[in-house]
């Protein structure tokens, strides 16, 4: 019962978030709740601010206006200065993993060590342990085989999976995924989906950028449309692939809802 | 291995040339620049003297102090004029004319400085020499441990040193000290220590060029005899002065 | 020109200890200069500019003028005041020449690595110092190798700057035993022998870094 | 401080800082190009030709430039090489510079992701043509930096020409020393002219830094 | 009927290539023949060597054994050296664009520019004509608003759309697609199918690594399905896709074959 109520928890809350490269208005006011436990997808054209959204969570791009909340603390701090805020944001930070849409692991680390740095300086976890939680990681996304391999030795799905170990790796509350699936086949997408619910089924929070409706469809628990810097509509996803509301939402899924 | 002495010639060669002849220019009073550029200086002077008694034009130029021993050796250049002392080992390389003057050590030490007199004075305490010159020969062989050397590129960095107290003896050849002392009114004394070697200063040239080295002692003793070289002694060294 | 090496074989012990004594300067100039240059870098790229102005005018003014007239400063200029030992000021000053130069680098560099790359740190959680630390400066240094080896390849040979403020290094040692001798080219021959020994240790180093680094790019 | 000797030894110190900057820039120029066909060398696919710019480079970095001067100046006579100081001066200044450099330009070259080579060589272009469309504009702001330094380095080296008796900005400040007995005013002069050169060189640097940099968007 | 005989004409010819990195043989011996105009289809699991493949086809990798055809001419030449295989591949490389698994645009060129470099430095078109004809590629590809901006400012899903254009600037004999829609929302993924339609209607051949079944299903006229550095199973992407032979085939498809 308790899970329960910690489900309808708010774990992440962005409020008429806008954001403008120079004279490019991006994000024209968005608002998303998602609660403790749950996976949000968020679908849209491309260069509609899906990335753009997901950074400005993790704080990456600085936004213009509105709010963002993680776990009720605030995310972004206008008022904080200097060091005060650099030590809010590292926190911040550790609580929530990113997988970036190209990825970027570090090409002077192996890939284990890409999966081990964070834990060990900042969790001060003790290299064997680390390299124990590291493998185990890497098993997960299948590859093991590839633990003290430099990453431009790796394909393009394999790059995929290790970054997204690498965001495991902190055991973060929440996981932010720019295309996560981008690059895996579809057994890995499959595999990738059953590491995603039993996540869930932790308690952990997800937010992901899909252009794979049937990923999109079949793992999440709420799915947002979004074109154009604003959301078009968001609502469970058995609801918005089968029978979205908005022309412009029937529109982009034509394909998707005739098959 | 290439040999090197196609450039430096015997004397038929340079009577229809110049005679090339080098000095450390940085040496007051025997090479110097002056204010105005020009290389000046007793050595240069004698370097004209002799060219002119030679009856050979005379080209006088400087190189730093161990550019000129690879110059002779390389034979850039016809003659060293430049103050240098005889030595034995030196002999084995170079040949040397007739000393054209002879250079005696000297020590010297801050005026306030009262405890040294002697050679064993000099223990414990720092004493410096420039690099290369027969000084810094004389004070390496005779350390042994005693006292600690320390070298300078010249004689305007060791004194520098000696009044800011980096060293408390200095040992170098004594007429351009007392030279520069009387320029600058340092705060510099010599002190008697006993006898120190002196060293023939005379002119340096290629091995095997029997000609040039004949020509030059000769006219060397030529401006000795018709007053010449005392007059170039009076303008530089001092009036009436005796550096033989 | 006959050649002699009979005077080279009488004062080898004196060029050895000289090479002894280069060889000990260049080590800690190298590592003074590779680890400040990295701190002055990253400072001023990273740091307010005004906190790190004084920092690049002093590293400024270790560019502009030759590493002589600096000993000279350092050795003579200072003595009025204080009296640093000659190889300690030697020391300073090449060090301070070559992290100057070095640090030059390492902006170059340090700003080559891709705004991805610190993100993707960030986004881990490591604070701006940390990402600098780790993840930056690894990267930048993996590209400077190339630039850092011609760096400390000359910075070995400036070592024999030192002999004119009397620091007996292999060059100082050398002037001794041709002013005695007079045998210049023969001990130069040796020299350059002898630094190009140390100069093959210092590229197979580079070679071997270089390899060690080509798959971390 | 000697006021009246740094007025009046001025003018000297001038006349011997141009002898300075001529050797350097024409170092600097001849050495720019040797470097560059060194680089060119090192691309062969036949071995001998490689190993021959290695080779090179290793020598010309492995041993002072001192005793480069001197055995050009003094061995080069003996094989028909008969140079005035100056010339020997920039002679051996571009040859021994020209080997550092290529490593510069080598080590810029290398630091750009070969994803962008490969991108280029798949549109069909040769290498000469991804060498200067594609790789050179991102690798400018690094070579410059290192091209830089060393254009430095050979000013300030220009001083150990005076070993073959060429009287540039530093000796002459050392013979004037010698004569004068007054280090500071000298050395505070020629230091100054040395400010005022590499500066000049410094802001050329940094001035193609800034628009090199402009196309190194990360 | 000309066109009809054409069409089966063998374009690209892969003949038992091999190929290792250190100890790993990552090819063990692939043939393929793609005929002109026709469009192929490469799936398999992550690390199988798809791009490895591709690679080798446009020989950024040097192929261990076997040999590969460009319309009859051998591309991999081990018996050339020097200027005359610079020549040969270059020559070679003008008729097949690539478009790349991480795209590598070039950083320091405008949009139009990484797409008019190649036409006006191989082609020496005049820069305005080259300028026209990357407009109308960026119209075709929905970028034309993007034409001054730096590949930086992109989002993923508009910088495949520039790698793609860029390739086909060209106007190549042969076209290789590593993932070529992996950034691209539905909408898109449509709009690049007809787009390569409309090209295999010019005769164009095309390559395709692809991790999107539906796509490949849809597009290609012939799908290959590798594993393990082998080629498992090829034929029509009909039967692929829906009755594939081989049991490793029906396990990597079976989330395809059962929705
Ligand atoms: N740094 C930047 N400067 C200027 N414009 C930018 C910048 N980053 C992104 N943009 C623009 O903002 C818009 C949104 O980009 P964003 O990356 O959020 O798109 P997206 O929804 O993630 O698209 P995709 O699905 O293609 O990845 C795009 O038009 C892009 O060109
Ligand atoms: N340069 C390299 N050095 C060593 N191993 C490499 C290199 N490039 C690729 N590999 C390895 O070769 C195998 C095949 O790689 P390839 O990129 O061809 O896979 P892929 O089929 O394209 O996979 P994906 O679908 O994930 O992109 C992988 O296991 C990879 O780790
Ligand atoms: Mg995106
Ligand atoms: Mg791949």
């Amino acid at each position: 019962m308790n899970t329960e109520r910690n489900k309808d928890e708010p774990m992440i809350e962005i409020r008429d978030v806008h954001k403008s490269f120079g004279d490019l208005e991006v994000l024209k006011g968005i608002n998303l709740t998602v609660n403790r436990g749950k996976i949000v997808s968020i679908i849209g054209p491309s260069g509609s601010g899906k990335s753009t959204l997901l950074r400005s969570v993790n704080h990456l791009e600085v936004i213009d206006q509105g709010n963002i909340l993680l776990d009720g603390v605030q995310v972004n701090r206008p008022d904080m200065k200097g060091l005060q805020f650099e030590r809010h944001i590292n926190h911040i930070r550790q609580n929530m993993g990113m997988v970036f849409q190209h990825f970027n692991l570090f090409p002077h680390l192996s890939t284990i060590d890409n999966i081990t740095l964070a834990p060990r300086k900042l969790k001060k976890m003790p290299p064997k342990i680390a390299r124990e939680l590291g493998m185990e990681l890497l098993n997960r996304v299948g590859l093991a085989s590839k633990a003290d391999v430099f990453p431009n030795w790796l394909s393009g799905g394999q790059k995929q999976r290790v970054a997204i170990a690498r965001a495991l790796a902190m055991e973060p509350k929440v996981m932010l995924f720019d295309e996560a699936t981008s690059a895996l086949d579809p057994e890995l997408v499959e595999e990738v989906n059953q590491v995603m619910q039993s996540l869930a089924e932790e308690q952990m929070t997800m937010l992901i950028v899909t252009h794979e409706m049937g990923f999109a469809r079949d793992v999440s628990d709420w799915a947002m449309f979004m074109d154009g810097g604003v959301v078009v509509e968001e609502c469970a996803p058995q609801k918005l692939f089968s029978n979205p509301d908005q022309e412009r939402t029937q529109n982009f899924l034509r394909k998707h809802l005739n098959s | 291995m290439v040999s090197t002495s196609t450039y430096a010639r015997d004397l038929d060669e340079i009577r229809g040339d110049v005679l090339q002849v080098v000095n450390s220019g940085a040496y007051p009073p025997f090479s110097f620049v002056n204010t105005q550029g020009e290389l000046v200086g007793f050595d240069v002077d004698i370097a004209e003297a002799l060219a002119e008694k030679m009856g050979v034009k005379v080209n006088v130029q400087s190189s730093p102090w161990n550019g000129i021993i690879a110059a002779l050796a390389g034979g850039r250049f016809d003659a060293c004029i430049c103050s240098m002392s005889d030595t034995e080992e030196r002999r084995k390389a170079v040949a040397f004319t007739d000393s054209y003057y002879s250079a005696g050590l000297a020590v010297w030490v801050k005026s306030n400085t009262n405890d040294v007199s002697s050679l064993a004075d000099f223990s414990g305490k720092r004493v410096g020499s420039t690099l290369g010159e027969t000084g810094n020969q004389w004070a390496v062989e005779k350390a042994d441990g005693k006292w600690r050397n320390q070298t300078f590129q010249g004689l305007p960095d060791m004194m520098n040193a000696l009044n800011t107290g980096r060293i408390d003896i200095m040992i170098a050849d004594d007429v351009p000290v007392m030279v520069a002392i009387r320029e600058n009114k340092s705060d510099i004394k010599i002190v008697d220590v006993g006898p120190l070697p002196r060293f023939p200063a005379a002119i340096s040239i290629q091995k095997n060029k029997p000609q040039l080295l004949a020509a030059l002692n000769s006219a060397l003793k030529e401006i000795k005899s018709d007053g010449t070289y005392q007059a170039i002694v009076d303008q530089w060294i001092g009036k009436g002065a005796n550096i033989q | 020109m006959e050649f002699d090496f009979t005077p080279v074989i009488t004062y080898f012990p004196t060029l050895l200890k000289g090479v002894g004594v280069g060889s000990l300067v260049a080590v800690i100039v190298a590592f003074m200069s590779i680890v400040g240059g990295l701190l002055v870098a990253v400072i001023s790229i990273y740091i307010n500019k005004i906190v790190s102005w004084p920092l690049r005018f002093f590293i400024w003014l270790f560019m502009t003028t030759p590493l002589l007239l600096q000993l000279y400063f350092l050795y003579f200029g200072l003595g009025e005041w204080i009296l640093i030992p000659a190889i300690f000021v030697g020391i300073l000053g090449l060090g301070f020449h070559y992290m100057a130069y070095n640090a030059d680098i390492f902006v170059a560099t340090i700003k080559s690595v891709s705004n991805g790359q610190y993100e993707a740190s960030r986004s881990l959680g490591f604070g701006h110092a940390a990402t600098i630390f780790y993840i930056i400066v690894p990267q930048a240094f993996i590209r400077s190798i190339p630039q850092l080896g011609n760096n400390m390849i000359l910075m070995v040979k400036d070592t024999s700057v030192l002999s004119a403020i009397g620091v007996a290094e292999l060059v100082y040692a050398s002037q001794y035993a041709i002013s005695v001798s007079f045998r210049p080219f023969e001990f130069f021959i040796v020299i350059a022998a002898m630094y190009y020994l140390i100069n093959i240790f210092m590229e197979l180093g580079q070679v071997w870094l270089e390899r060690e680094t080509a798959y971390r790019r | 401080m000697d006021f009246n000797l740094m007025i009046e030894v001025t003018p000297l110190l001038v006349k011997a800082a141009w002898i300075t900057i001529d050797i350097s820039i024409r170092s600097l120029f001849f050495g720019f190009f040797i470097a560059c066909g060194l680089v060119f060398l090192q691309s062969f696919q036949f071995a001998p030709i490689r190993w021959f710019a290695r080779g090179y480079i290793s020598v010309i970095r492995g041993t002072p430039y001192f005793v480069q001067l001197l055995l050009v100046f003094y061995g080069g006579p003996s094989i028909g090489l008969r140079l005035d100081p100056i010339t020997c001066g920039v002679v051996v200044g571009a040859f021994n510079i020209a080997a550092y450099m290529s490593e510069a330009i080598r080590g810029s070259i290398e630091s750009v992701d070969s994803g962008q080579v490969e991108a280029s060589r798949s549109l069909g272009f040769g290498k000469v043509q991804t060498l200067v469309s594609i790789i050179l504009p991102q690798s400018a702001a690094l070579m410059i930096r290192s091209i830089g330094i060393l254009a430095i380095v050979l000013i300030k080296n220009s001083s150990l020409v005076s070993i073959i008796s060429v009287v540039e900005l530093t000796y002459q400040a050392q013979r004037l020393i010698g004569s004068t007995y007054k280090p500071l005013e000298i050395f505070t002069l020629s230091a100054f002219m040395y400010v005022i050169i590499i500066y000049a060189v410094m802001g050329i640097i940094e001035l193609a830094y800034r628009r090199a940099m402009r196309y190194t968007t990360l």
